[in-house]
């Protein structure tokens, strides 16, 4: 399996234990990343504010560079940039004259968009094109015990769910329970980590990610897996704002790739836990899981 | 081309008032037609329906002896039976009569006049050029079989199969549930007046199950209809409830001794809330008072299935039902579906409804968070004859001594799956009367705080407002505001151990989170499941939304598509006990007129074989739906019974050497109208 | 009395109809014996001179076979309707326009490409194409001009009857005469056959079923066929139902299906049309994928109901190709 | 006490506002807007909101451009898409808030060193320049611009992240940078000219 | 080639011949009427009982009359008035729209679409772009058509007609048969 690869900008700065961790964890799998060669910026939210014809030509430009691969698949974790390449293609399906416009616009540099590369995220292609049992298979190190709370955030369930259920995604679930983990259930799975606004109004974007923290402690979670670098930063590197205003949760937040690799039994230079800020000091391993496994 | 001679046409436009003459330049049109070869008079009129309108024809048909006339005004659906009457009157066969449309088909759809005058010009002339071709027809008139087949027993198909019945028509009932009733059966009270549902119900239901002129068949299912209005062919399936319908005399005891000590197996009439034993009668006023057997829990039938889906008998059963049952020998664990086979001359579909499934809106947690109802649970845990005899307990939470606990707050979520794009884009029309309803029976039985959350309250209905005023003296809460989502998420101490609703208050403009142990979803109507098969069944037309169409929504809402079958109840559109009783009695007067008429009137528009020019190839056989066309063996020719003729023409289009006439749709015809809307000069051009 | 004159010609055709009238054997002296041939190029030597110094309506009639398709046709066709009281247009070229209508598909300069420099067997180095005019030593020879148009008789000439058929068979013939000479003619514009479909006259018609359905066609070549079975019946296509009879199924007769060759009857307007009609009516399937699949054995719907009559057909002709200048 | 005049007059509003945003692409379906409040319901910062979603629906469909374009709301949209998926018209609300963020933006009516539109500037002209976002630089000039002092109580932050190897002051860059100017060059001619 | 040329004129504007099915199409066109949606005044309705009543003959000839479209509607499958005429007219429409682009006409002038009395909107929908596609394909213009191709005969026939002229009375003429000119009028 091979799929054109569009990591984004975090996966390469705060978000770096992301592609660390998942990087790995798919090559165990079988699955080969082509990155995209000279992949820009997707745009994010911040574009969306500015000029949507511009985002979306920003977005169109890694799509064209991914029809260049012939691969058809690309593979996005950000949630960001898989939203944004997501809703590129849609609207330029939509609205035949924004397609013209970004269409004459990357005419301009030699590069054209078709509009028929499959934007992914890493949870679609393990769940459904690995599929549970060949990543059961892999597990040598089950998370027996851990109790994890899967967050998905918002931007891979909407609005654009291609892959999972809006309302209530499970992939995460089955995947973390593959892994051997004990899935906390929570009604917050899929709610506002508080994106940016973290940052720029930290009252308002804090106390989301607290409620958060709060009511995945309080339902008894070890840590939060999560599935997109926005998300964990503003989980895992807030604790002393939080602990300011409301109450210190410490609660450590970490992405399902590296939950993988731990099941996976890998190296921690690939599982790269010590970059997390909240650090998440794994249960101790169980004897190898070959001789437990039914 | 062969032109008839001597042809003498009266062509008329009507303005419709503004409708017509404010796009059409009526008197152009009349002008213009005036030319066309044949046509010795053309006037343009106001009104062209009205009295004088019919009158100006029969008159100028006597002055001028006109021998042809063409009306351009409104649709043909409408007002073609009206003029050929008129024609009729003056002595004219009412098939030289031709109608063009220029009303739907023009001034309305259209916004510039001098185009769409060309549209009439056109449509004029192709009328004028088909019309000379025209021959005299016959009405045919086909007699009505007097027997009424109602379909679905609910209140509609009750009330409608009682009013037929009573004025001694013989009706067959057929409903698809062991018991009639459908789900008026299963409220507690009716909105606005609080009359207990079964009161007044279970004495129709009686009446149904007792009436000389009413033979009933639960349990059943119209599988097949074949023919046309005044004589329908009906095929209908009784399944097999391996109990002998006339041998049980409903006196449960089998119920008793079922091996079953207790009721283990999910009751549906109580929307799950109860229990049942494989043996059993759906509740205590079911009609006919008949028990029956489920072969799926049953332990007299074995759990695996025959290939065609039957169930087999296993006999481990001590089959102490039987023993109970003794003399009466009303058992039969060998009973089959059955196919019946009935004649009738006019249906009534008075097929119902089913409720919004409220998992296809999951921020509102039902199936998720057990305290979370559908309206027509919180219907039968506040019934007295329901599964906690009228007591509203909670599904989960106890009491400190561990009995059930009683909810202290409720809020009812108005319009959940209705108006909606997501779900139904209609609003349900009857969840806001049955939700205050349901605020007030649940404040009666619990004295609990109760909050309604609704979007617009809806009251229009005799008594309606004055029943939302009282819930407001009551002190039920009214909270304007479509709720966002139900969690079990606590916020603040208060909250913990309740269902939250998050919910912005539109009116005082604020985001609220209210926490409540109990939350009533006010489910919206849907049409069946299996609405898409059942209209196919009957011929009838469905909207986009699904409910069957009527045929037109203010002048035959009662009437389909399809002569001689009617629609009552929510089938056709979601409505209230008094909108679908009155409905039920325009649909049996509708069928009474036509029954009591004695015949229906048939368009002579069916086809006939040239006898001498069919050359026997048999092409045309195997196209007629209807087995109107016979082969001759003798002759070697082709021959169609016109009374089973139904006038679609297909053969006609079909037979490749033209030998198949249909009338009033002569090749000739159609291609004197196809080179009528095309003759003279080109359309004008698009103004730029 | 002299004895009435009659004229034959022939313009786009094969020479089958003319085979017909040889074809009535002994009963060709009868007519003879009591008609005089005017002209009849196939046969005898006459002049184009000696047809124009004839007067107007000297000849009985004419028997005209084969299509228009060159201008000295037409010039012909239009002096021998002027000579003949009856213009008759005789077999299916000139019915319907016959085979070489099929040309129709193409445009002129395309017939002309393939016949004189494309085709296999060409050998034409100079690319030289017929000229309607050329100088040669001094004189000017006219060639006639290749029009663009195939056409059937009736749409260049008014003609008073129609003999139909591929070719039309000795009996048409010999009736046809038997009703010029005895003055007991039908309506102008008949066509002097009867008015019903072939399977009237099929030794075929009592094997169809009354419930075929179809689900494939097969062609002629694809298999063997029953002899006493109806070809529809078997999934063979067969005009004969769209078709006039006449021709006592001949063609059935030899286990070949109907064609199509004595055009519609009198109340169709559009032989193929109608023959697309039934045939489709009659499929089983009720899907697209289920429609097109059986269809797909009518690769060539255009040369299959207008194998005879594309001039005849409402529209005439490939309406796309061009008219002048190729 | 202090009391304000909350009425509107008609020249408070701006006629054609809501027909021009309701014509741009994503944002049509407004016009179906049947006050419900979902919207505010499911929203996780309509806390915080001078107006509700609701209320800037509203305003936006009657034209009162100034108030929305000056509220609060539009620049707490996280763009999270509760809204739009749970819109029972399908009104996608986030991409108003977009276009509506859009406007303030270009009409410069946000509150002087307010961060949201600040960032959003600064991450435009970043991927315009570079190809590419440097998180730590970003936010670092987004801070400077703002609220320079409040950068100072966000080093412990900068520590941590340096600490755990994730902070980079390196400024990511795409080879092909003329390729981003001259495409956004490209997009800006065509919406000129559409305008126009 | 394409017929959109230079020589479309200036005031033209698409015809269309449609034929309706009574119980479905027929019905829909009366809701679009009574809903009041505005659609293109380029079709001219004629009703059928049932789309299976139309035979390829009607297409032909409307489009041999003038007509630069024809749209064919009936009820959607399954929900035909006589059970299954609309499955005929689908079979009959496959083959016809292979066989017409045979002979030159581009499949949109050509459409079968099924529309339910409940579908008001359709028929504006469909209707409105029939015409625009319509109009992109330029007219069909058959009768012009024909009299372009017969040109070539008139002139012929006027030629002969002044060569006999010019020639001078001969006695034994009768009255000239039909002048060719009547055969293509």
């Amino acid at each position: 399996m091979k799929y054109a690869y569009f990591p984004g900008c975090s996966l390469k700065g705060t978000g770096r234990a992301y592609e660390e961790s998942l990087v790995p964890v798919l090559r165990h799998l079988g699955v080969e990343l082509q990155e995209l060669e000279d992949w820009n910026c997707c745009g994010a939210t911040a574009y969306m504010a500015v000029d949507e014809g511009k985002a979306c030509a920003a977005a169109a430009r890694n799509l064209a560079l991914a029809e260049q691969t012939g691969l058809r698949q690309m593979l996005a974790p950000c949630s960001a940039c898989y939203l944004v390449l997501n809703k590129a293609q849609h609207y330029l399906n939509e609205y035949p004259a924004m397609r013209q416009v970004v269409g004459r616009a990357l005419q301009s540099v030699g590069l054209q968009c078709n509009g028929d590369t499959v934007v992914r995220h890493p949870l679609d292609v393990l769940v459904n094109d690995i599929g549970l049992e060949a990543i059961r298979q892999k597990v040598t190190h089950p998370l027996h015990g851990l109790k994890v709370a899967p967050y998905y955030g918002c931007q891979i369930v909407r609005p654009y769910a291609t892959f999972d259920d809006q309302a209530n995604p499970t992939s995460m679930d089955r995947l973390l329970e593959a892994l051997g983990a004990t899935v906390v259930r929570w009604p917050l799975k899929t709610k506002c980590c508080g994106g940016s606004l973290t940052g720029t109004l930290p009252e308002a974007g804090l106390r989301l990610s607290y409620i958060l923290l709060k009511e995945a402690r309080k339902r008894g979670a070890d840590v939060i897996a999560t599935v997109c670098p926005l998300c964990q930063f503003n989980l895992d590197s807030y604790h002393p704002q939080i602990a300011a205003r409301w109450e210190p949760v410490r609660l450590p937040t970490v992405y399902f790739s590296q939950l993988m690799g731990l099941a996976f039994g890998l190296p921690a230079e690939q599982t790269v836990l010590h970059r997390g800020m909240v650090r998440f000091h794994p249960p101790p391993v169980p004897a190898p899981a070959g001789a437990e496994k039914p | 081309m062969n032109r008839p001679n001597d042809i003498r046409i009266g062509f008329y436009v009507c303005h419709c008032g503004h409708n017509i003459a404010a796009m059409v330049d009526c008197p152009a049109v009349a002008q213009y037609v005036g030319t066309l070869p044949g046509v010795v008079l053309s006037r343009d009129y106001k009104y062209m329906c009205s009295d004088p309108g019919q009158e100006l024809i029969r008159q100028d048909i006597r002055e001028f002896g006109l021998n042809r006339v063409v009306v351009a005004s409104c649709s043909p659906l409408l007002h073609e039976q009206t003029f050929r009457s008129a024609v009729e009157a003056a002595g004219l066969n009412p098939f030289y009569f031709h109608m063009v449309n220029i009303r739907e088909h023009n001034s309305w759809v259209h916004t510039d006049r001098i185009r769409a005058t060309e549209k009439a010009r056109a449509l004029a002339r192709a009328a004028i050029e088909r019309v000379v071709h025209h021959k005299p027809l016959e009405i045919v008139k086909v007699p009505i079989h007097p027997d009424v087949l109602v379909v679905g027993g609910g209140i509609a198909g009750i009330h409608a199969a009682l009013t037929l019945a009573n004025a001694g028509k013989k009706v067959y009932l057929v409903e698809r549930e062991p018991s009639i009733g459908g789900h008026m059966a299963k409220f507690d009270k009716t909105f606005p007046t609080l009359d207990c549902a079964a009161c007044i119900l279970t004495p129709k239901m009686s009446e149904v199950g007792s009436h000389p002129n009413i033979t009933l068949w639960s349990y059943s299912e119209v599988v097949k209809v074949d023919g046309f209005v005044g004589n329908y062919t009906v095929q209908v399936k009784r399944k097999a409830r391996y109990i002998h319908e006339d041998l049980c005399t409903g006196c449960q005891d089998c119920i008793a001794h079922c091996v079953y000590k207790e009721p283990k197996f999910e009751d549906l009439f109580n929307e799950g809330l109860g229990k049942r034993k494989p043996v059993y009668i759906p509740f205590p006023q079911a009609t006919p008072q008949v028990v029956l057997i489920d072969p799926e829990v049953c332990l007299n039938f074995k759990r695996n299935k025959n290939p065609d889906g039957t169930p087999i008998v296993s006999d481990k059963c001590k089959k102490t039902c039987v023993e109970a049952c003794g003399e009466k020998r009303a058992i039969d664990f060998t009973q089959k579906d059955e196919i019946r086979e009935i004649k009738v001359g006019t249906i009534l579909v008075c097929t119902g409804f089913k409720t919004f499934d409220a998992r296809r809106v999951p921020a509102y947690g039902y199936g998720i968070y057990p305290n979370v109802y559908t309206a027509l649970e919180v219907e039968r845990l506040v019934n007295a004859s329901g599964p906690t005899g009228g007591e509203v307990l909670l599904r989960e939470g106890k009491n400190p001594d561990g009995t059930p606990r009683k909810p202290r707050s409720i809020g009812i979520i108005h319009c959940v799956g209705s108006r909606d794009k997501k779900t139904n884009l209609w609003c349900s029309r009857v969840c806001c009367m049955y939700s205050m309803k349901l605020a007030h029976l649940l404040k009666e039985h619990t004295g609990a705080e109760i909050y309604n959350f609704y979007i617009d309250i809806r009251t229009p209905g005799k008594g309606y407002e004055e029943f939302y005023n009282k819930l407001l003296e009551e002190g039920t809460h009214f909270i304007r505001g479509r709720v966002g989502e139900v969690t079990d998420w606590a916020m603040t101490p208060e909250e913990e151990g309740k269902l939250v609703i998050r919910v912005e208050d539109t009116l005082a403009g604020v985001v609220r989170r209210i926490p409540v142990d109990m939350v009533v979803l006010a489910t919206g109507l849907e049409p069946q499941a299996d609405a898409p098969e059942v209209r196919r069944l009957f011929n009838m037309s469905c909207g986009g939304d699904g409910w069957f169409l009527e045929r037109h929504p203010k002048l035959a809402p009662v009437n389909t598509f399809t002569d001689g079958v009617f629609l009552a109840g929510c089938c056709q559109g979601p409505k209230d006990i008094p909108d679908t009783v009155a409905q039920a009695g325009a649909a049996a007067a509708e069928a009474l007129a036509l029954i009591d008429r004695g015949y229906v009137e048939q368009e002579p528009n069916t086809a006939y074989i040239l006898e001498q020019e069919c050359s026997g190839c048999k092409s045309c056989l195997p196209l007629c739906p209807y087995t109107a066309i016979l082969f001759d063996e003798g002759r070697q020719k082709a021959y169609i019974n016109e009374a089973l003729c139904k006038g679609c023409g297909t053969c006609v289009g079909s037979c490749p050497s033209g030998s198949i006439v249909q009338k009033l749709f002569e090749d000739q015809e159609i291609f004197s109208e196809i080179a009528g809307v095309l003759a003279g000069e080109p359309a004008p051009a698009e103004p730029s | 009395m002299p004895k009435p004159r009659v004229a034959f010609y022939w313009c786009a055709s094969c020479g089958g109809c003319e085979e017909t009238v040889v074809d009535l054997a002994e009963d060709i002296l009868g007519v003879v014996e009591k008609v005089d041939i005017a002209l009849w190029p196939v046969a005898l030597d006459f002049k184009y001179k000696d047809v124009a110094a004839l007067p107007d309506q000297s000849l009985l009639a004419t028997l005209l076979n084969g299509a228009i398709r060159t201008s000295e046709q037409e010039e012909m066709a239009v002096l021998l309707r002027r000579k003949s009281r009856y213009l008759i247009a005789y077999g299916a070229c000139a019915h319907l326009g016959g085979i070489p209508a099929l040309a129709n598909q193409f445009s002129r300069e395309q017939v002309l490409r393939f016949n004189y420099e494309d085709a296999p067997s060409v050998v034409n180095e100079s690319r030289t194409r017929p000229q309607v005019h050329c100088e040669d030593q001094g004189r000017t020879p006219h060639l006639p001009e290749f029009r663009h148009v195939v056409r059937a008789l009736d749409q260049v000439v008014d003609v008073d009857f129609y003999i139909p058929g591929c070719p039309p068979t000795p009996n048409l013939t010999r009736a046809a005469f038997d009703a010029l000479l005895s003055g007991k003619l039908p309506p102008k514009g008949s066509v002097l056959a009867p008015d019903i479909a072939l399977c009237d006259e099929c030794p075929r018609k009592a094997s169809k079923p009354t419930n075929v359905a179809f689900t494939e066609f097969k062609r002629p070549h694809q298999g063997l066929w029953d002899a006493g079975q109806c070809f529809l019946a078997q999934g063979v296509v067969c005009l004969g139902p769209a078709t006039r009879s006449g021709c006592g199924a001949a063609c059935p007769r030899g286990n070949m299906p109907c064609t199509g060759c004595f055009g519609p009857t009198s109340r169709v307007r559009d032989q193929g049309a109608k023959m697309l009609s039934s045939l489709c009516a009659n499929l089983a399937a009720r899907d697209e994928e289920g429609i097109q699949r059986a269809l797909a054995g009518i690769p060539d719907p255009v040369g299959t109901f207008y194998r005879y009559g594309l001039a005849k057909c409402l529209l005439r002709r490939k309406v796309s190709l061009p008219t002048n200048g190729d | 006490m202090e009391i304000k005049r909350t009425i509107k007059y008609e020249a408070d509003r701006v006629p054609g506002f809501g027909r021009e945003i309701m014509s741009v692409p994503g944002c049509e379906a407004l016009e179906h807007c049947i006050q419900c409040g979902t919207c505010s319901g499911v929203c996780p910062l309509s806390i915080y909101m001078d107006y509700t979603p609701r209320q800037v629906m509203e305003l936006v469909r009657s034209d009162f451009k100034n108030e929305v374009l000056q509220s609060h709301t539009i620049w707490l949209c996280a763009s999270c898409y509760a809204c739009t998926v749970e819109c029972p018209r399908q009104i996608r609300i986030t991409d108003i808030m977009y276009e509506l963020k859009q406007r303030a933006i270009k009409e410069r009516v946000y509150p002087r060193r307010f961060p949201i539109p600040v960032l959003a500037e600064e991450f435009t002209r970043m991927v315009h320049d570079h190809g590419r976002i440097s998180e730590t630089r970003l936010v670092s000039r987004m801070y400077l611009r703002t609220r320079p002092l409040a950068a100072v109580g966000m080093a412990g932050l900068g520590l941590q992240l340096l600490k755990s190897g994730r902070f980079s002051w390196k400024q990511d860059r795409i080879k092909q940078r003329e390729q981003i100017a001259r495409i956004m060059e490209a997009v800006d001619r065509e919406n000129g000219k559409t305008e126009a | 080639m394409n017929t959109a040329s230079a020589s479309v004129p200036r005031d033209w504007s698409p015809r269309i011949v449609a034929f309706f099915c009574n119980w479905c199409t027929y019905t829909a066109a009366d809701l679009a009427g009574v809903s009041r949606l505005k659609y293109a005044p380029n079709v001219r309705i004629i009703r059928l009982m049932c789309s299976g009543r139309v035979d390829p003959q009607f297409v032909l000839d409307a489009l041999s009359r003038g007509a630069d479209g024809v749209l064919i509607g009936g009820c959607h499958p399954g929900d035909c008035h006589y059970v299954e005429g609309n499955y005929k007219m689908l079979r009959r429409y496959q083959l016809l729209k292979r066989m017409l682009a045979d002979l030159g006409i581009e499949e949109p002038r050509v459409r079968l679409e099924w529309i339910s009395a409940a579908e008001g909107e359709k028929v504006q929908r469909v209707i409105n772009e029939m015409t625009e596609q319509i109009k992109a394909l330029g007219p069909l213009a058959l009768p012009q058509k024909f009299a372009e191709w017969d040109r070539e005969v008139i002139a012929l026939a006027r030629e002969l007609r002044a060569r006999d002229a010019a020639a001078g009375p001969c006695p034994d003429r009768a009255a000239p048969a039909q002048p060719v000119e009547a055969l293509h009028a």
